[in-house]
């Protein structure tokens, strides 16, 4: 089972006709996602890898019953695809688009949180359940394997590194999720923690964190009433304070998001933190056994 | 992007929230001058680092004379590793107190939030937690003038001041919103005759908006090498160390300089080359570190829609392109889609290619002469663990 | 019983230092609405007939556990008092200013039903309940007596005039409210039709229309499924189209909201239209016979 | 207030809306200059009332020549009412479709709403309702991108037009609501060389906001008798009859006009005295309606806050200061608070004062010489309905 995307998922992609949409489009298929249609304005009658294009997101639903939405479309127009999905009434929208504004995120979520709506990302890779074979989103199809680790991240290559050591040591997962790079991201670790918390299959939790804000350390209050392991890795110890870390959130800024305070909340909250990423795979071994 | 004080004070004005009178000078007689038609001033540094009062970056003068001595000393003088460009001459204030205001956004609520506090004056981080009031804002409605009066009560300004100051607030939030800021900060926002006033000004314009903003003027606190790595479009920080660093992604960039850290290495920069299938600007962005000769490059690809063959084939071509590169030792880690070729090629050329992180960064400190792991590590050249 | 403010109503008026609102704060009390406290921001501290008066609503709903809140400020800055009122979670906000913009009454309707908060008006002369002795507005204390009545209408002084007939009739009313005469108000007809086909106490309801918007017509759909009578009188027969006549809304434009459609809606949807204002109370005693 | 299609679309082009090159000319001589600049015009009376066309308030002129004579026709010209003080010269097009596009709002759904056609060029009532698209704004977040687009697609535009009608809606929901407008209405929206411009325009803006948009261009409808009693700050709308009305309320107003119109009356006018207690700009208004000569006059006052006595007191003192007021028959119906007072100072004066509206419609139509009930109710005189 999985706790975010299932054999259910009929996925639309947004941006469908794009280089990057295009693409992932085909790889999605290819790892056995059910992609209903793409959308990309005036491109209506299209197809991209067999699958229909339409104009609208509302045709897609309409026609479909697409009930999850990719975006690709570029970071300001952002906004307006998300939007469009919100409105179409899709649950789960994962949001691919990097550089999305930071006031165009504040908007996509209060639209999302009015309407009900799942939002992953902005600036995220996405999901990928693999017992379902169901992937939204760009991660490379090899580095998965259905098993009980439940994965969330914030960064993207970071998480296939980590999810490749787990996958090369027979490790599988649940579910992996990303919540982006951003500074304001929808789905948030503590709402995945209670999601990985409730599924059966889950046995473990690997939380992929980094500097900047205080994310990991909310997520450590909730991991404090976990019954479930939850093996921690944190990027960043070596960056200083002020620099914009490639990640919009991923900067020291006064005083706030440093690593050790990150690692010292995880600790407490109960979290085994990994201080070399090749550390994390034994200790998820580790806590299956225990 | 970060706006100057003066530039921040031009919004604010445009916006209708009051500011002391003032004027940019980029010379000192262009200071004196402005001291006689504004009288007693201010004389204050315009640069994008706070701090600017305790270094020395601003003096009062009473008269012109005095203006233009304060100006020709701010002027050129270094400030936190940026020289001053130019003063912003504003009008000596008598303030009886000052205020706190700020709007940024709070990651956790996903909104926008006003700060207040009646100890304005310090930066916010040395103010006491209890005499902070945060109020979220609802992204559907904004900040309602009703929400900054409640603030401004909360942190005990009177009748008249509550609704001057929400009055500024409103109007400072629009601005806010309009210009796709992350952070508007007046400290001090200043007593001046019962009234209220701005006395200084930050304005900080999400760099992903800066699309829509095309009339702003533009700011940048780059550095000349940052400058011309992230023209091609691609997230660099200047960090000061030798061994230059180059990754995909932002994560796990920033753990490659962990471990390289941890093994005693310094990375010289974080260079993300990004996670997209395009070798060219990533080519490029190598190539000019190579040139600034560090003691050792490490580049860590993992690949996924990058294909290995092709990162492999850019990194062959740098070394090709550039005669300094000869001597820059390469430590390559690559992994993922077309790996095996990818391998293939570099070890053609001669270049360290590594399947294991580990390995890798132990490698590349040997090869820069650092760490305790250098000479261990050194060795693991001729056990280079070899695509399979 | 009444349909809308009762015996536990406790009232917050808004503008209470006002000419208006101190006024009407007086007249409330005298009739016996229980007014618990005012606001008017920089008024703290001050009293108004012996109820206290505070800075903001937050204040005074702490203090008093006010539920309902009467607006008395101008029309401009109706928007920002009524905003604060739903905000400091009064259920019931009743909108007395008049000329409140367009656009402000839609900001208000819209955050009003994101919190669940009824409003009534803007621009109305507010509501009475008479056997709860409870009056949240500005009508006349004298015109009212406790009886079966509903009424409901878009204008003030005609409210008057029929309940003061209705009354010098012996028909004494459950609750009379007023929609306001603005094109977008927050309680509607329908609305108040609704309540009072609910309420036991209620035997015979007066709606009172005039030309202009469609508010008549969508009230007579409704009306086709009642139960109890309806006794309808519309104000504005001689009007000429394009001329607005006193009220935002009273306006045929576009050949729209015409007193002959309304008048057939209403008729094809069961009620009795009144022709002449004193036609009134003996429909509305016929109808309490049959 | 309406603004007029020059001012409204100058609104449109600041706020990025195409329009075609036009200019507004207030002489024959300035329609000439401004056809040499822009070839071919149209010359368009501008006045507040539509339906211009059909009257002969739209000329095209392909010469100077031809557009002089053209503005020299229209310009002074009566339309419906209104006399044409200026005309907007404007360059021909070449229109290969006629779009309609409003914003507006919909009192049940209280909320804003788009309104789309491809039958434009003709008044909207008159398109079918299935040709028409409307499409409901959410408050809280505005008319988006993709809602326009899905509307123009909905009405068969291709996919290119589309995207433009959408980034031209959405830029006029902006100006919708920056304007505080009630109504905005580009009829027709053109396609000219296959793009899309707003070929007229219309724009009411919200009587209830214009405080604040005091930058506005004023424009008023109102006839000089409208304009004089309005200024005192009451609602006042000049009829075609001949009996002067005055009631407190909007409500009970209407239906006093209602009332006499059904005993035969013609009303003059409609009078809102207002519901407040002061009574000044009532007795203004009213004396400012007893010096137009009406043949009768009725008041009809239901006292809440308005006290009968002040009511009665003001009537006799507005017939007292103005002579020719004596001769012009004056019936008051007067109820509520202090009527017994009112009563008495009305009788006092020899002024008819009623409880009964059914009697007082009767007795002033009967005064009036009008009416069936005339001669029936002018014995109404002696049975006069005195308050108890």
């Amino acid at each position: 089972m999985s706790v975010l995307g299932d054999e259910k998922t009929r996925v639309v992609v947004t941006g469908a006709t794009g280089r990057q949409g295009s693409f992932h489009l085909g790889q999605m298929l290819e790892f056995g996602t059910r992609v209903v249609a793409g959308v990309t304005p005036g491109r209506q009658g299209q197809e991209v890898s067999g699958v229909p294009v339409y104009d609208t997101v509302e045709t897609a639903v309409e026609k479909h019953g697409a009930n999850a939405a990719v975006v690709f479309v570029p970071g300001t127009l952002a906004k307006d695809s998300v939007m469009e999905c919100i409105d179409a009434g899709v649950p789960l929208v994962v949001v691919i688009s990097e550089h999305v504004p930071l006031h165009d995120a504040m908007v996509i979520n209060a639209f999302a949180a009015e309407r009900g709506t799942t939002i992953v990302g902005p600036n995220t890779y996405g999901l990928c359940a693999p017992s379902a074979r169901c992937k939204i989103g760009i991660p490379p199809n090899s580095i998965f394997q259905s098993g009980p680790v439940g994965v969330v991240a914030r960064s993207g290559t970071l998480s296939y590194e980590l999810v490749g050591s787990l996958t090369d040591a027979g490790l599988g997962q649940t579910t992996v999720v990303g919540m982006g790079g951003d500074r304001v991201a929808g789905l948030n670790f503590i709402d995945m923690l209670k999601r990985f918390e409730r599924d059966p299959e889950t046995e473990v939790v690997v939380l992929i964190g980094e500097i900047g804000g205080t994310a990991e350390e909310e997520a450590a209050e909730y991991i404090k009433g976990m019954s479930k392991p939850v093996i921690a890795y944190l990027a960043g110890k070596s960056a200083p304070p002020g620099k914009r870390m490639g990640h919009a959130g991923a900067i020291i800024e006064r005083g706030r998001g440093t690593f050790e305070s990150k690692v010292s909340a995880l600790t407490a909250g109960g979290a085994k933190v990994a201080q070399l990423p090749w550390e994390v795979a034994p200790l998820v071994k580790g806590a299956l056994k225990a | 992007m970060k706006l100057y004080e003066y530039m921040a004070k031009g919004v604010l004005a445009e916006s209708g929230v009051p500011i002391p009178r003032g004027r940019l000078c980029r010379t000192p007689e262009e200071a004196a001058a402005a001291c006689r038609d504004l009288g007693p001033v201010a004389v204050k540094a315009q640069v994008l680092v706070g701090g600017r009062g305790k270094a020395g970056g601003i003096k009062v003068a009473d008269t012109p004379q005095a203006a233009e001595a304060a100006a020709r000393q701010i002027l050129g003088m270094d400030l936190k590793g940026y020289t001053v460009g130019s003063v912003y001459c504003e009008q000596k204030l008598s303030i009886s107190q000052e205020i706190y205001l700020s709007l940024t956004f709070d990651p956790s609520a996903k909104r926008p939030m006003l700060i207040a506090s009646a100890s304005g004056g310090m930066a916010i981080e040395e103010v006491p937690e209890k005499a902070i009031i945060k109020r979220g804002i609802p992204v559907a409605w904004g900040l309602q003038p009703y929400m900054a009066y409640q603030v401004a009560r909360r942190i005990g300004l009177g009748a008249t001041l509550a609704r001057e100051f929400s009055d500024i607030a409103t109007k400072l939030y629009r601005a806010f919103v309009r210009l796709d800021a992350e952070l508007v900060e007046i400290n001090p926002l200043a007593v001046v005759d019962g009234h209220i006033m701005a006395a200084d000004a930050r304005l900080n314009v999400d760099d992903d908006a800066m699309a829509r903003h095309g009339d702003l003027p533009k700011t940048d606190e780059a550095t000349p090498l940052e400058a011309k790595v992230r023209a091609l479009g691609l997230a660099f920080v200047q960090l000061d160390g030798d061994i230059a660093v180059m990754a995909n992604g932002a994560g796990i960039t920033m753990a490659t300089l962990d471990v390289m850290q941890h093994y005693g290495g310094k990375p010289m920069n974080f260079l993300d080359a990004g996670g997209g299938s395009a070798t060219g600007p990533t080519a490029e962005a190598l190539a000019i570190l190579v040139s600034t000769r560090p003691k050792a490059v490490l580049v860590n690809i993992f690949g996924g829609i990058t294909r290995c063959d092709d990162v492999a084939r850019a990194i062959v071509q740098v070394r090709q392109n550039q005669p300094a590169a000869k001597d820059v030792p390469l430590v390559v880690r690559l992994v993922g889609t077309n790996e095996a070729e990818g391998h293939a090629i570099l070890r053609g050329a001669g270049i360290d290619a590594f399947r294991s992180m580990q390995q890798a960064a132990e490698r590349v400190v040997a090869l820069a002469g650092e760490g305790l792991a250098g000479a261990e590590a050194a060795r693991g050249d001729t056990e280079g663990d070899l695509a399979g």
